[in-house]
């Protein structure tokens, strides 16, 4: 498979604090990579300069293209999609209406000044795919909890992003959901590159191709589930401390 | 869910298109007299075959110069009681119809237009800036109505449907020159607010200076409303002038005199000439920091007559013991009884008869006699410097000989030939 | 409701406005009040810029006076231009300058002269200085409370920018228009011409603000008022946008400065500073920010209530503006135009239980 | 020369001003989110508070002492009337808030008008704060002295309470972070009057302060409303550090140009560099820099 997105020395300073300390990624296509580990270790800091929110020094290189210090409408061009912690959907818009703008990003100024002749095609499939197919005119605002992730996903999806990062797709969701969403993602990661900052230990084990642990910043450990999880290190940073209750309540789940 | 989007865009632009043929086609149809074609004045609808005849009162009783207008309403009512009083004007009992300006220009002639169409009142009393003036000054001629305004301005203007009961400058600014020069000032400064009327009296006051060899040291101006007077002190008392020719509006003039005296300028060692302070905004200002100091007007509370002393009693009668009277009040009731009296004289509540009547009519008023210009139509008033004493009330230190007749466009003074252009 | 957002409903909605506007009105309001009419649908105009920028796009612009302004002195200079010209031949100097004492016409005036040349500056200055302001203000993501705030700021510096150009006429601005394109305004024909065209205006604005808002743009601006950080991450650049809409209320403002100038007869400083630049958002709120017809009818009603209460009671008129403000805004954000929808889902639901992270 | 001494010191009196009458608004804006347009006519409340106390007191100096708490205590009572009436439905719609208070501020401007009737009353300067001080060549009105002084006593006792008080460690939590805050069993609805009666209270000493060198009418909170909310929209939000360093930079650019130039371009100037400081800064002169979406 090949690699869609190389980050090399990422390294990200608030204020003097090191959020991120020089993490090295590489997400491939094909696979499911999860980022894990504890509260603070930067996880989702490193989404943020990836997808060009936070400041960094390093480089993130996409298809041979250096993204750094480019703006965040741009690198999105380039299909590097990303969700939030909170899902973020329009919720005004229509289930149709998210993703009719969410898979317009080239269209030309003429075009966006006259109304929608008919869904586009890939809306149509998307909305399918995602399990919104009898939901097109509901406004997102309405949606259940984790339909409005599935639409943030589907988002994505229909923008033609290649590289996925998607921030904790299941809180929230009941079992039946993260079962539907675990199979959506290896889905989707089919011809992509799928990268998913979870807490939830097993969801991680039942659905990741490759695991990545931060913490404090550094990479601690990569490499397949069994791999990550027999590491003593990781185990350590896990069960040795006290101030991560969620995670414990996660693995324990 | 996919419409019929290409007939919506169309759809729109069709209704764009019907909406423009509409237009268009009403506009054109209904196209009235060009430029250059006289147009006949809307036909007046003021009635006057019953015993009462309206007038219209036009001053803001809310915004920022409600402060002010709401003493000239006063003034007028007063002043329509006791002529109703006394068997109203050709035998008819006056009925005010009052308006709101609201302290905006275009409400002012919204409603002046309102009072003339609607209410068809035979005259109109109010207004205070001249940008209010400004505003309506078109309403009244287009409509061939009457308008009496009541406060000094900077002249400059003449309309054959204004009557000005104020004082231009000719009876105010000019006179307070004089009497600066009289007193041995060789030196100003000169403070006001940015707008008109300062920076047309500053134009008048460095044409006077030039001619009278007085230097003038300094011309700032402070935005309306401004209170930040620190860097304009500072240099009115870096420059030493002899005195300070005060055209501020308003809530600045607080802020002035506090930094004035607070930086320990006295009125012994660089008086202020003010044109805008009455006693109405003495109490605000705080007597302790503009005691001594100098204004200019036609008429204060104390002038000694038996005109006044009436007016002042009728006042604080009606309105409580509290109130004080100023000028552009007196000049307010003052243009109530000029119009009755050129309604007597001209046997005629018309426009037309009171414009021919106008010329001469007097009114032996609260500050002495005034008359009304009939070319100008503006009146010949006293002039009078004021001091500020510690009781809050303006004293008189100077007079003019007898009123001054008004001259708005300077044309008696050669110094002021390059000011001044008439029509 | 629901009719109106139909074809029909549409084409329904815009025969009876042009019905009212153009029939009724004439027939049963004097000159006088006509004339009145005429001015508010000015203000209505501006409206439906507001509407546009704050309800869909959700840019609170504070200083929509700035743009009005401009529209209104770019005529205003037209007008007086006219009238010199009238008078005294090809170069004389309107009537307040020679007042004021200035004997040259200011360089800038001269190209006021043509009518082709005002009406250009009139659509295109405003819009091209909304534009360049958006661009300085939006790429650089200043919005929210800061973009309100500058805005207001604007309009508070505009003013007194104006104050202080006596070849503007300063504090009293420009009055006494006599002709207009070469029509007499004294000519109460003439005046009527005038209310047509201002109603002309506001139905021809009012269809651009639909198009504009039925495209997908108008989804894509929805979209950015609701999450401009994920309209970004979709890789749209989320300033253009906000420019668009932008301009476009600053046009619309303009082209209501421009009529209000021959219908009002004046225009001043006083019209376009903070406190009427607030006023505008007054009749918005009132009427339904998010809404087409909100806007019109809000702004008609606050005006029209101005004028009818403050005659009688003008102390009361100012508490009822900022009674009006605090109810409206605070109890019935989505103004009249919410009225019925808010009836019809009344026993509404939170939407969706946030969980906990 | 004098004159520049004057002018550099004048900067440094505009800049205490500016910065009494936005110290409260940078802690209600800033740290809340507030836009409290009704934040002028606090001050304004805080001028006829002092009025009052010296009507009743008789004694300027006396009177001013008192009215300096009392003005805080008037602000900061109507502050936590309009929070817990209105503004605390209204957190999550900032841009309301500014429209709703604007309201408000109509409404006590008309009641003060009826109250006090429309015309500016006289607040009598205390005879020891009366006339100037020589320094530097240059005579500076103790009045002005005064409030420089009471600005810096402002902004040491807000610091103050924000570092080292319960109640002010209590403010900073939920300004970090709200959700964390509660859940450490912050009451963030109490912090949130809190705070707002501060900022309120503030506006109020401001106002009594203001009465020595400044009008008091009905229309005095609106000259400093704007020139105040542009020093905080400039210094950053929630940070008293560049609501200090703005309202000096600010007072000291406009008396600066003011000489060179008039007072109305002055106020024009402010506004172009603070839309080119935005163009650098966009976040105002110091920022929390925070992760978050928004």
């Amino acid at each position: 498979m090949s690699t869609a997105l190389t980050c090399k020395d990422i390294r990200v300073d608030f204020d003097g604090f090191t959020a991120v300390d020089g993490v090295d990624l590489e997400l491939d296509r094909g696979e499911v990579h999860f980022l894990i580990g504890p509260n603070g270790a930067g996880k989702t800091t490193l989404v943020d300069a990836i997808t060009g929110l936070a400041k960094y020094t390093g480089s993130v290189v996409k298809d041979g293209e250096e993204l750094r210090g480019k703006k965040v409408h741009h690198i999105a061009r380039r299909g590097i999609g990303r969700t939030f912690q909170t899902a973020t959907v329009f919720e005004s818009l229509t289930v149709a209406q998210n993703l009719d703008i969410a898979a317009g990003a080239g269209r030309s100024p003429w075009s966006l000044l006259r109304r929608r002749k008919h869904l586009p095609e890939n809306v149509v499939a998307t909305m399918e795919r995602i399990g919104l197919g009898d939901a097109a005119e509901t406004p997102a605002g309405i949606l259940a909890h984790g339909q409005k992730q599935w639409l943030e996903i589907g988002m994505l999806l229909v923008g033609d992003a290649d590289v996925l990062l998607l921030d904790e797709p299941i809180a929230g969701m009941g079992h039946d959901e993260r079962e539907t969403t675990g199979r959506l993602l290896h889905d989707i990661a089919a011809d992509r590159a799928v990268a998913v900052v979870e807490h939830d230990m097993d969801f991680m084990r039942a659905f990741a191709s490759r695991v990545t642990v931060l913490h404090a910043g550094a990479v601690l450990a990569s490499g397949s589930v069994d791999e990550v999880s027999g590491d003593p290190r990781v185990q350590e940073v896990y069960l040795g401390t006290a101030h991560e209750p969620e995670a414990l309540d996660a693995a324990t789940a | 869910m996919p419409l019929r989007p290409k007939l919506e865009a169309r759809d729109i632009a069709r209704t764009l298109a019907a909406t423009a043929a509409i237009t268009g086609l009403i506009a054109t149809a209904a196209c009235g007299s060009r430029a250059g074609e006289e147009t006949v004045a809307a036909e007046s609808c003021v009635d006057t075959s019953g015993d009462t005849v309206k007038v219209g009162a036009l001053n803001s009783l809310s915004g920022t110069m409600s402060i002010s207008e709401t003493t000239v309403r006063d003034a007028i009512y007063l002043a329509v009681a006791e002529i109703n009083a006394a068997g109203g004007v050709q035998g008819k009992e006056i009925e005010i119809v009052a308006e709101d300006g609201a302290s905006e220009p275009t409400v002012f002639a919204e409603k002046a237009e309102k009072l003339i169409r609607e209410d068809c009142v035979a005259a109109v009393f109010g207004g205070w800036t001249s940008a209010s003036r400004k505003a309506m000054l078109p309403v009244f001629e287009d409509n061939d109505s009457l308008l009496y305004y009541p406060v000094q301005y900077e002249g400059l203007e003449a309309s054959p449907n204004i009557f000005y009961t104020g004082a231009t400058t000719n009876q105010q600014i000019i006179p307070a020159l004089d009497y600066l020069a009289e007193t041995g000032v060789e030196s100003l400064y000169l403070v006001g607010s940015d707008y008109v009327f300062p920076r047309t009296a500053n134009a008048i006051i460095n044409a006077y200076a030039a001619d009278h060899g007085i230097e003038v040291l300094g011309e700032d101006y402070a935005q309306l409303g401004s209170v930040e007077f620190s860097t304009i002190v500072n240099q009115v008392s870096a420059s030493g002038a002899d005195a300070v020719f005060n055209t501020l509006n308003g809530d600045s003039n607080v802020a002035f005199f506090r930094e004035y005296a607070n930086v320990g300028l006295t009125p012994e060692e660089m008086p202020v000439m003010s044109v805008s302070i009455a006693e109405e905004e003495v109490g605000g200002i705080g007597i302790e920091n503009i005691e001594g100091q100098l204004a200019a007007w036609n008429y204060y509370q104390t002038v000694e007559s038996p005109e006044n002393a009436a007016f002042v009693e009728a006042f604080k009668t009606e309105y409580g013991d509290e109130r004080v009277t100023s000028d552009p009040m007196e000049a307010a009731y003052n243009s109530v009884y000029l119009w009755a009296a050129t309604v007597e004289k001209a046997g005629s509540f018309a426009v037309a008869d009171i414009q021919a009547n106008a010329d001469g009519v007097s009114f032996a008023s609260p500050e002495g006699t005034v008359v009304i210009n009939g070319d100008n139509h503006h009146v010949a008033k006293t002039a009078r410097i004021g001091e500020i004493r510690s009781d809050g009330l303006l004293y008189t230190v100077w007079e003019s000989d007898g009123p001054i007749e008004p001259d708005p466009f300077l044309e008696g003074y050669d110094w002021a030939a390059e000011l001044t252009v008439t029509e | 409701m629901k009719f109106f957002s139909t074809r029909a409903g549409t084409w329904t909605g815009f025969a009876a406005a042009a019905l009212v506007l153009f029939g009724l009105a004439p027939l049963v309001l004097s000159g006088f009040r006509l004339g009145l009419l005429a001015q508010f649908l000015c203000y209505a105009i501006v409206a439906v810029g507001i509407g546009l920028a704050w309800g869909r796009g959700g840019m609170l612009t504070l200083g929509q006076g700035v743009f009005f302004g401009m529209g209104a002195y770019l005529m205003a200079m037209h007008l007086k231009m006219a009238d010199a010209e009238f008078r005294g031949g090809p170069g004389a100097v309107p009537d307040f300058m020679e007042l004021a004492g200035i004997r040259e016409l200011p360089g800038y005036w001269v190209p006021f002269t043509s009518p082709v040349f005002t009406i250009a500056a009139i659509l295109l200055l405003p819009t091209g200085f909304a534009v360049l302001l958006g661009f300085a203000v939006f790429k650089r993501r200043v919005k929210g409370a800061y973009f309100a705030i500058l805005s207001q700021a604007l309009a508070g510096a505009f003013a007194i920018l104006l104050i202080g150009q006596q070849t503007l006429g300063g504090f009293n601005g420009l009055s006494r228009f006599r002709y207009f394109f070469g029509f007499n305004l004294a000519d109460p024909v003439n005046q009527q011409m005038l209310y047509f065209i201002a109603a002309g205006a506001l139905l021809v604005v009012m269809a651009v603000a639909l198009q504009l808002r039925r495209s997908r743009y108008g989804e894509l601006l929805v979209a950015v008022r609701d999450g401009e950080e994920r309209v970004r991450f979709l890789g749209y650049d989320a300033a253009n946008i906000k420019v668009v809409a932008y301009a476009a209320a600053a046009l619309f403002a303009s082209i209501a400065g421009a009529i209000f100038v021959p219908v009002v007869g004046i225009i001043s400083p006083a019209s376009i500073g903070i406190i009427p630049s607030i006023m505008f958002i007054l009749g918005v709120a009132i009427g339904g920010r998010a809404s087409l017809a909100g806007p019109v009818i809000g702004a008609l009603a606050v005006a029209w209530a101005q004028t009818a209460l403050s005659e009688q009671f003008p102390s009361a008129w100012t508490y009822a503006q900022g009674l009006l403000f605090i109810a409206v805004i605070a109890l019935l954000p989505g103004g009249i135009a919410s009225v019925g929808a808010l009836a019809r889902r009344l026993p509404s639901k939170p939407t969706a239980v946030e969980a906990a992270a | 020369m004098d004159l520049f001494v004057g002018q550099l010191f004048t900067g440094l009196s505009t800049g205490s001003i500016l910065l009494l009458a936005a110290l409260g608004l940078s802690l209600t804006f800033g740290q809340m989110g507030v836009i409290n347009m009704a934040h002028g006519e606090f001050i304004m409340a805080g001028c006829y508070t002092a009025y009052v106390t010296q009507q009743v007191v008789g004694d300027a100096g006396v009177s001013l002492l008192i009215a300096l708490p009392i003005g805080f205590l008037v602000g900061g009572a109507m502050g936590l009337v309009l929070e817990s009436l209105l503004l605390r439905r209204l957190y999550h719609r900032p841009l309301d808030t500014l429209l709703v208070t604007f309201g408000v501020g109509l409404v006590l401007q008309q009641v003060a008008r009826d109250v006090f009737g429309a015309p500016a009353v006289n607040v009598t300067v205390p005879e020891p704060l009366r006339g100037g001080v020589d320094l530097l060549g240059t005579t500076v009105p103790k009045t002005r002295l005064f409030i420089m002084a009471l600005a810096v006593v402002a902004v040491a006792a807000v610091t103050l309470v924000l570092r080292f008080t319960p109640a002010g460690r209590r403010i900073r939590a939920v300004v970090g972070n709200r959700d964390l805050a509660e859940t450490a069993g912050v009451s963030s609805r109490r912090v949130d009057a809190g705070t707002f009666f501060i900022g309120s209270g503030l506006a109020g000493v401001a106002g009594v302060a203001l009465t020595l060198i400044g009008s008091t009418s009905p229309t005095t909170g609106q000259s400093y409303l704007v020139d105040a909310f542009l020093v905080v929209v400039a210094g950053g939000m929630g940070r008293i550090k560049g609501a200090v360093v703005a309202a000096v930079a600010l007072g000291t650019f406009q008396a600066v140009f003011e000489t060179y130039s008039t007072a109305s371009l002055a106020k024009v100037g402010v506004f172009v560099v603070i839309v080119v400081f935005l163009q650098l800064r966009p976040q105002g002169l110091f920022t929390l820099r925070t992760r978050s979406l928004a």
